[in-house]
């Protein structure tokens, strides 16, 4: 089995654990790590699309490359979006900010 | 015969990490996975020649998401509530675990009955590649063949940045965010965020001007210079900026507006939008890829920040 | 002598593979990280001797940004561990 | 290539795999987190490092061989930082088991 293929498959069975992941955790920062995994998974598959267009003077295909190199970069940004809107939403129901806070929690624990 | 055991072996263990990253009980043990299972990425992506690739996953994928990942893990240790109530139900669990089987088989069965010989753009982007004046493909493809797309991806990561911001509570607005921070100055971490920064920005600096003729490039440069400068936060020896600087919105913005200038000027100097005049290509990329580069640069470490948390000083 | 440097490839991934039970078993988050560390000082050794032996042009710089970026990780991780204690010591 | 450049590079990266793989062996087998960040530092620079040697002969152009000794010098700074920070955030958890 040729380097590529190899990968390949690799890519497909990432993309099928992340996958698995992302649905099963309830806790978001899980879902947004297995959110990474399936996205690797599918790099890895243009990956070896590049490899086997491999042409004289191009070791891989330049184009898939390039979408790669932008998919890293856009996948990043959007991780560092999710994970701003992971933690506001923590501070935001965060049931210690204050004391004002915590009695009125107990107090409707208490209702 | 090696090289397939070496192929099998790093497929098996890139597997064995992913496997645990999504398996593990708690967090903190996954998102460690996750960084190692990043740095045996970029080794797969040399496998496969693919150098360029293989650079933009170790700075990023590597150094910048570990950061990110560990500092979200970090706060939110002890405020994330058990939800076991919430976790699906074993049966439902095979359930979820056979149709994702089913989705990676499919995939699968796509990577095994591929097209043979493969379709390629590689010689159309060689036989051109005289034109850009610029010698690696994959820097030619990124802001030259498809310089639009490229272009949009600047404007998304100033989104990003945008919608990041747009998070603050209304009494942060205009402070600072934080990066996981040093709790004292002195000592280790001080010694070593004074003397990486000067290598890395140096070895940052070479890969974005590589870039034209081998691998290397905008991106891959501006997140390692990126990295020195969160390094340089991480130690407490400079602030993290207050997001109302002006500096700093003109550093975020300066790349994509660049690239929008060059590619509206193209309507006059070469008669389309984001064309290069003809003989006159590669300085014009390389004068664009400049300001990509310290947009890049300022762009990931605020990004890492987060939300401002920390009230604007009066 | 490519087989050989591709058998120590193999050799030092094989290691890092064993290390890898730490980084699953912990028992401390320390132990994790500092799995992860070898994680990187193996992957970059084996980076370089499969780039040598397959002949694939730039890798050195790859190296140079996975050796740059070593520690990045684990300083995260200690410098939220600290951060997190402080802030309680403030809270009690 | 040669014969003694070619033996050079086996010695002295075979030597290197044995201190990955002592490294490794101390990070399992040690009973507690400061005896493994030992074991660890021992692979890191030396295992590294003599890898680095090791290939050094075989680099294609000098900036080759200069760009993986920078490398080793990255490693082995990043090695001991984490080393120390480490061994600091075990000592303050007062936790040595």
């Amino acid at each position: 089995m040729s380097t590529a293929t190899l990968a390949g498959l690799t890519g497909a069975i990432l993309a099928g654990v992340g996958l698995y992941g992302l649905i099963i955790h309830p806790d978001p920062l899980r879902r947004i790590l297995a959110f990474n995994v399936l996205g690797s998974g599918v790099f890895l598959l243009f990956g070896i699309i590049a490899r086997r267009g491999a042409a004289i003077g191009a070791l891989a295909d330049p184009v898939p490359q390039a979408m790669v190199i932008t998919g890293i970069v856009v996948a990043f940004a959007a991780t560092a979006l999710a994970v701003a809107l992971l933690i506001r939403l923590g501070a935001q129901t965060d049931p210690v900010v204050t004391q004002a806070d915590k009695q009125d929690l107990a107090r409707r624990a208490d209702d | 015969m090696i090289v397939q055991t070496l192929d099998i072996g790093l497929a098996a263990l890139v597997l064995t990490l992913a496997g645990y990253t999504v398996l593990a009980r708690a967090t903190f043990p996954a998102v460690v996975s996750y960084v190692a299972y990043g740095l045996l990425l970029s080794l797969i992506w040399v496998r496969l020649f693919s150098v360029d690739v293989a650079l933009t996953e170790a700075a990023i994928g590597g150094g910048l998401t570990g950061v990110l990942l560990i500092g979200a893990a970090g706060k939110r240790r002890g405020t994330a509530v058990a939800a076991t109530e919430l976790d699906p139900t074993q049966p439902l669990r095979w359930a979820i675990m056979a149709l994702c089987a089913l989705a990676a088989l499919a995939l699968a069965t796509v990577v095994v009955s591929l097209p043979d010989p493969a379709p390629t753009l590689a010689p159309q982007a060689m036989e051109n590649i005289a034109t850009t004046g610029l010698g690696n493909p994959v820097t030619a493809v990124l802001i030259a063949y498809r310089a639009f797309d490229t272009m949009l991806e600047k404007c998304v990561l100033v989104i990003a940045v945008v919608g990041v911001w747009s998070l603050a509570c209304d009494r942060c607005w205009g402070g600072a965010p934080d990066v996981p921070r040093a709790v004292a100055r002195g000592g280790t971490l001080t010694f070593f965020a004074q003397v990486l920064p000067p290598l890395g920005i140096l070895i940052g600096i070479r890969i974005f001007w590589i870039g034209a003729d081998e691998p290397g490039g905008a991106f891959q440069g501006g997140a390692i210079l990126a990295a020195m400068w969160v390094i340089i936060m991480m130690a407490g020896l400079t602030d993290v900026p207050a997001i109302s600087k002006r500096w700093l919105r003109i550093a975020l913005a300066a790349g994509p507006i660049v690239f929008l200038g060059v590619g509206i000027l193209g309507f006059a100097a070469a008669g389309g939008f984001l064309a290069y005049p003809h003989g006159f290509a590669k300085p014009v990329i390389i004068f664009v890829e400049i300001f990509m580069t310290l947009s890049i640069a300022a762009t990931l470490p605020m990004l890492v920040g987060g939300a401002p948390i920390r009230a604007p000083r009066p | 002598m490519t087989d050989f440097l591709l058998s120590a490839a193999v050799f030092i991934l094989f290691t890092v593979a064993i290390g890898l039970f730490r980084i699953l078993y912990g028992p401390h988050d320390a132990d994790r990280a500092m799995a992860a560390q070898l994680f990187g000082s193996g992957g970059i050794a084996t980076l370089l001797l499969v780039a040598n032996a397959t002949r694939v042009p730039g890798v050195e710089d790859v190296a140079m940004g996975l050796a740059l970026l070593a520690a990045f990780a684990s300083v995260a991780f200690v410098n939220s561990i600290a951060t997190g204690e402080s802030e309680g010591a403030g809270e009690k | 290539m040669s014969f003694a450049p070619n033996l050079f590079s086996i010695v002295a990266i075979g030597a290197g795999l044995i201190f990955f793989l002592a490294g490794t062996c101390g990070l399992l087998r040690f009973p507690d987190t400061l005896s493994r960040l030992h074991a660890l530092t021992k692979a890191d620079n030396l295992g590294l490092g003599l890898v680095v040697i090791g290939l050094l002969p075989l680099a294609d152009n000098v900036l080759a061989a200069l760009k993986l000794v920078v490398v080793w010098v990255l490693v082995q700074l990043s090695g001991a930082t984490v080393g120390q920070l480490i061994a600091q955030s075990t000592r303050r958890n007062g936790r040595t088991e």
